[in-house]
């Protein structure tokens, strides 16, 4: 078992804020991905997408992470359409709707962000190797929970969870996809990172940075 | 980019308050969150008919919406799928007691956005039922894809499911008429020229001066093949021969053809295809019932057609006759 | 040259094989001399009313050949006008005993030829009368040039005088309206790109990726001046004030305002720019009583739009709200 | 007075029939010069129509100046379209329905010409200095007509007649169009042979040719 750190709503606001400055960042990269097997608008929408969620915070935070997550999901899912808007909308909604009322421990925030991943495979129904978010999404659930579960601080258990997910991001390379607009490409959609796959690592490094020892 | 717009990032909703100056006989325009509806929504006891997508392919959805057709359209951001609070709303607004259906281009986005949407509304205790669109056989329909994308036979869709629910058809009734309508429908395209989305400033794919790309999409998604340009006869040949082989349509059979043009081929041209489909429909011995040829479903100023055959019956002859008032299709009113 | 034909020799004949396949309920081609004749021409006692001129233009002018509008259409070569041999022939299937009337855009071919035509007619104990249109702004009218083109006021004199012949008015009072509308309406076009003659398979000018040609014609003329691309703003700005000046129209005046297309601008930019002229006209203090936004008389390919404002009186909004049935305007019937 | 040649159908003929090679061999010629302040079609015009002229006369020629001539306009009038077409077909028509039953003297070839000048003038209302193929015509029935009045030869008076259509023709190049489509260009019309007086000059040239000593 981890030592049980009090995961504050003020720290996942922190990550939250940070993914935020990561698509801004990282808009012109993701939409060269999606230019090339998709129609060239993961960083648009995301940076769009997150910059309404920072708007929406700034002019008040929920007071605990339930009612926080949720917020960030719905607003996601009202500002980016596409697929990646519902995908990630849901991934938080669901991170939210799992989240106790008060402060997290580190299994919470495990349990939290697992049923955020399986809220996004259960509305995308993508299989591991689908070429999508959920093969840099589920790698660093499991990794987290696998870690946490050996005993790991919460900060290596979310080192492990990022290393994973880039792992996982970098291994949809040679894959084939099988969802989304890629998938209308068959074979030609191989040698390219998925933009999805992507963006997923990136919150997966943004959480490892916020809680780092 | 050459473009009549200002700011790239308005011209969305400018284009629908151009849109709203000049219908507004036909059609109310909500901006937060955008939709077009009926001006007289929700009609009483009607199945409302809602259909959405990203803009960029005018007159659709938008355009359809009036008598006999649309009660409403959600537009998203160009080429980019509406959201579910969008299409929630735009629900709520044409729900007049006997339910909303809604018609699904397939695409991913699309598909998601509109499944949450159900879900929220059925959670507001309003009846949705959606169907799905996929009708293009440039793709390959497969476990391993996200299936055939939703095209042209989304604009006959929405004149025949709209007819269907003026005759006071039920919701289950008006889905049944749309999944046949789509069953029987086939649709292939290809582009003579890129498009060039407004905020990316750059065509979405290169072609060169004596290229064409056959098995496009409505996005400027990369088609089937890239082929040098060649005859209307020839393009009309490549286009028709996959729809007649792929439902298969048999001699004896009565359709509507429709010649679609992707937004920058004028009319002159998409008449030239009509005549040489004309004359690969009368050798295979198929029946020309009804048609339609014009800028339907475009994608922005792109150059190029597609080819939509539907397989008729009385019932949607008749549903296809009915009239209809909006303003890209109007007859009978 | 990328176009879906087959040899451009054959392009006007072939799609206009492809308008009757697809319009067989509403008229008759016959291909020499060619025009595209009303179903049910002639009609005993009606005036009869022609147009003609180049092709290329789609919709106009065959594409207005129906109740309510044009009794017959003489296409000629693209960009080149008919013949007088035509428009003998045409005005004769037309005549129903009350006479026929020529509406002639002003350009010194089309005014010859129709000249020719009419006296071939009287000849023949026809009566005929030709009104000229010239409502394109972009040309000083003096006594040193051939005068003012006919543009977009053709369409909506085809429109109103088709209704006012539909009422039983006589050859003088349909030609005092169309006089009347030409008198009343004003036109101005801007290109973003030029057109290519399918014969001479290279554009007829040139304009650089960051230009644009303001007071075009619809023949690919050069036009009054070569400016810098700029946003739908400036350039609805700059095509509607010489409109507004000339006439001159004055706060209280009721139009209507038409947006057209010249081919290759999709109806997202359409609305867009008919969203700026709603924004100049009213801050003019002029109410816009009828709207019409599409692509109705065209130049080949070209991207670009005109603007077209007409003062209307009650008389001419009755005739413009009749009913009309023809390929590329319909409404109330 | 100049001599009493007889002039025949056969001759008329072979004059039209040259004019039509001369239309075939310098179509792009005439076209280029449209381009310059027209729409480029000029030549196609020209030489669209007076094949068809060939075309109808290899099926029969009419047995009289008269009849032949008429048919000549005819054709022109019904193939050609645009403005040369009824301005040609004018010249033609004017020229047979001036034209006596029997065989031509010089006298008559000039007062048929000049009828045909005429007709154009009428029907298209250009004046001289407009830029137009009348300023090519009327120089050359002035000039054949003088030349007669001075008991030149036919010949020499035909080739008088040339010369001036083809320096009526050079004299263009400064003026301002105020009829047909160049006038649309205004000032931006100078600088340019008018492609109408171009091909006029050549129909004078080829009936010098046609009756040249
Ligand atoms: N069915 C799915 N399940 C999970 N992820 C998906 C699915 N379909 C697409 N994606 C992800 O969405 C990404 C594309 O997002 P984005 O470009 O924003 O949306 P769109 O494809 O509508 O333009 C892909 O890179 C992929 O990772
Ligand atoms: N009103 C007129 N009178 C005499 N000649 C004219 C007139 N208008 C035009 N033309 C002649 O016609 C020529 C153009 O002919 P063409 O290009 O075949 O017709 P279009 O101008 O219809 O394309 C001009 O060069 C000019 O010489
Ligand atoms: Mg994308
Ligand atoms: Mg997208
Ligand atoms: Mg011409
Ligand atoms: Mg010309």
């Amino acid at each position: 078992m981890s030592e049980a750190t009090h995961i504050t709503v003020g720290e996942v606001s922190a990550w939250v804020r940070a993914f935020a400055v990561e698509m801004a960042a990282q808009k012109e990269a993701l939409t060269a991905l999606d230019s090339a097997i998709g129609d060239g608008d993961h960083g648009i929408n995301m940076d769009r997408g997150m910059r309404a969620v920072v708007e929406k915070l700034d002019t008040g935070e929920p007071p605990d992470v339930a009612a926080f997550m949720k917020a960030v999901g719905m607003t996601l899912i009202s500002k980016v359409g596409g697929a990646a808007g519902p995908l990630y909308g849901t991934f938080f909604l669901q991170f939210g709707s799992t989240a106790p009322a008060d402060d997290l421990t580190p299994d919470d925030w495990a349990v939290c962000f697992a049923a955020g991943v399986a809220g996004v495979r259960s509305r995308g129904k993508a299989e591991l190797q689908d070429k999508t978010m959920v093969d840099a999404l589920q790698p660093a659930a499991d990794a987290v929970s696998a870690a946490l579960g050996e005993g790991a601080s919460f900060a290596d258990a979310l080192a492990r969870g990022a290393e994973q997910a880039e792992e996982g991001a970098r291994a949809t390379i040679p894959l084939v996809a099988r969802k989304g607009r890629a998938s209308y490409l068959g074979e030609r959609s191989t040698g390219h990172q998925d933009p999805g796959a992507t963006s997923s690592a990136l919150l997966a490094r943004c959480a490892a940075r916020t809680w780092a020892a | 980019m050459k473009k009549l717009i200002n700011d790239p990032a308005d011209v969305v909703t400018e284009s629908l308050k151009g849109f709203a100056a000049a219908h507004g006989d036909l059609v109310r325009i909500n901006y937060d969150p955008a939709y077009i509806v009926r001006a007289d929504a929700p009609v009483k006891g009607k199945v409302g008919i809602l259909s959405g997508g990203g803009s960029g392919h005018e007159p659709m959805h938008g355009g359809f919406v009036g008598m006999g057709m649309l009660d409403v359209a959600c537009p998203g951001e160009v080429f980019t799928s509406p959201t579910p609070d969008q299409m929630l709303e735009a629900t709520k607004a044409v729900d007049g007691g006997a339910g909303v259906l809604h018609i699904v281009k397939n695409y991913t986005g699309d598909i998601l956005n509109f499944e949450m949407a159900a879900d929220l509304a059925g959670g507001d205790g309003i009846q949705v039922e959606a169907v799905i669109t996929n009708d293009d056989v440039a793709v390959q329909d497969s476990l391993y894809t996200a299936g055939r994308r939703g095209v042209g036979v989304t604009v006959l869709c929405e004149k025949i499911v709209g007819a269907a629910a003026e005759e006071g058809k039920d919701l289950a009734a008006v889905a049944e008429v749309c999944r046949r309508v789509n069953a029987e429908g086939r649709t292939m395209g290809m582009a003579l020229t890129s498009c060039t989305v407004p905020a990316a400033g750059k065509p979405t794919f290169e072609l060169g001066d004596d290229e064409m790309e056959i098995g496009i999409g409505i996005h400027g998604e990369p088609g089937r093949e890239r082929l040098p340009v060649a005859s209307a006869r020839e393009v009309t040949e490549r286009l028709t021969t996959p729809i007649l082989d792929d439902l298969p349509f048999a001699s004896g059979d009565r359709v509507l053809a429709f010649v679609n043009g992707m937004g920058g081929t004028p009319l002159i041209e998409l008449y030239v295809v009509y005549h040489e489909l004309m004359a690969l429909l009368a050798a295979r011995g198929i029946t020309v019932a009804r048609s339609l040829v014009g800028s339907y479903i475009t994608s922005l100023e792109m150059a190029g057609c597609s080819i939509t055959l539907l397989r008729l019956d009385d019932e949607l002859i008749r549903l296809w006759d009915a009239p209809v008032h909006t303003a890209g299709l109007r007859w009978g009113a």
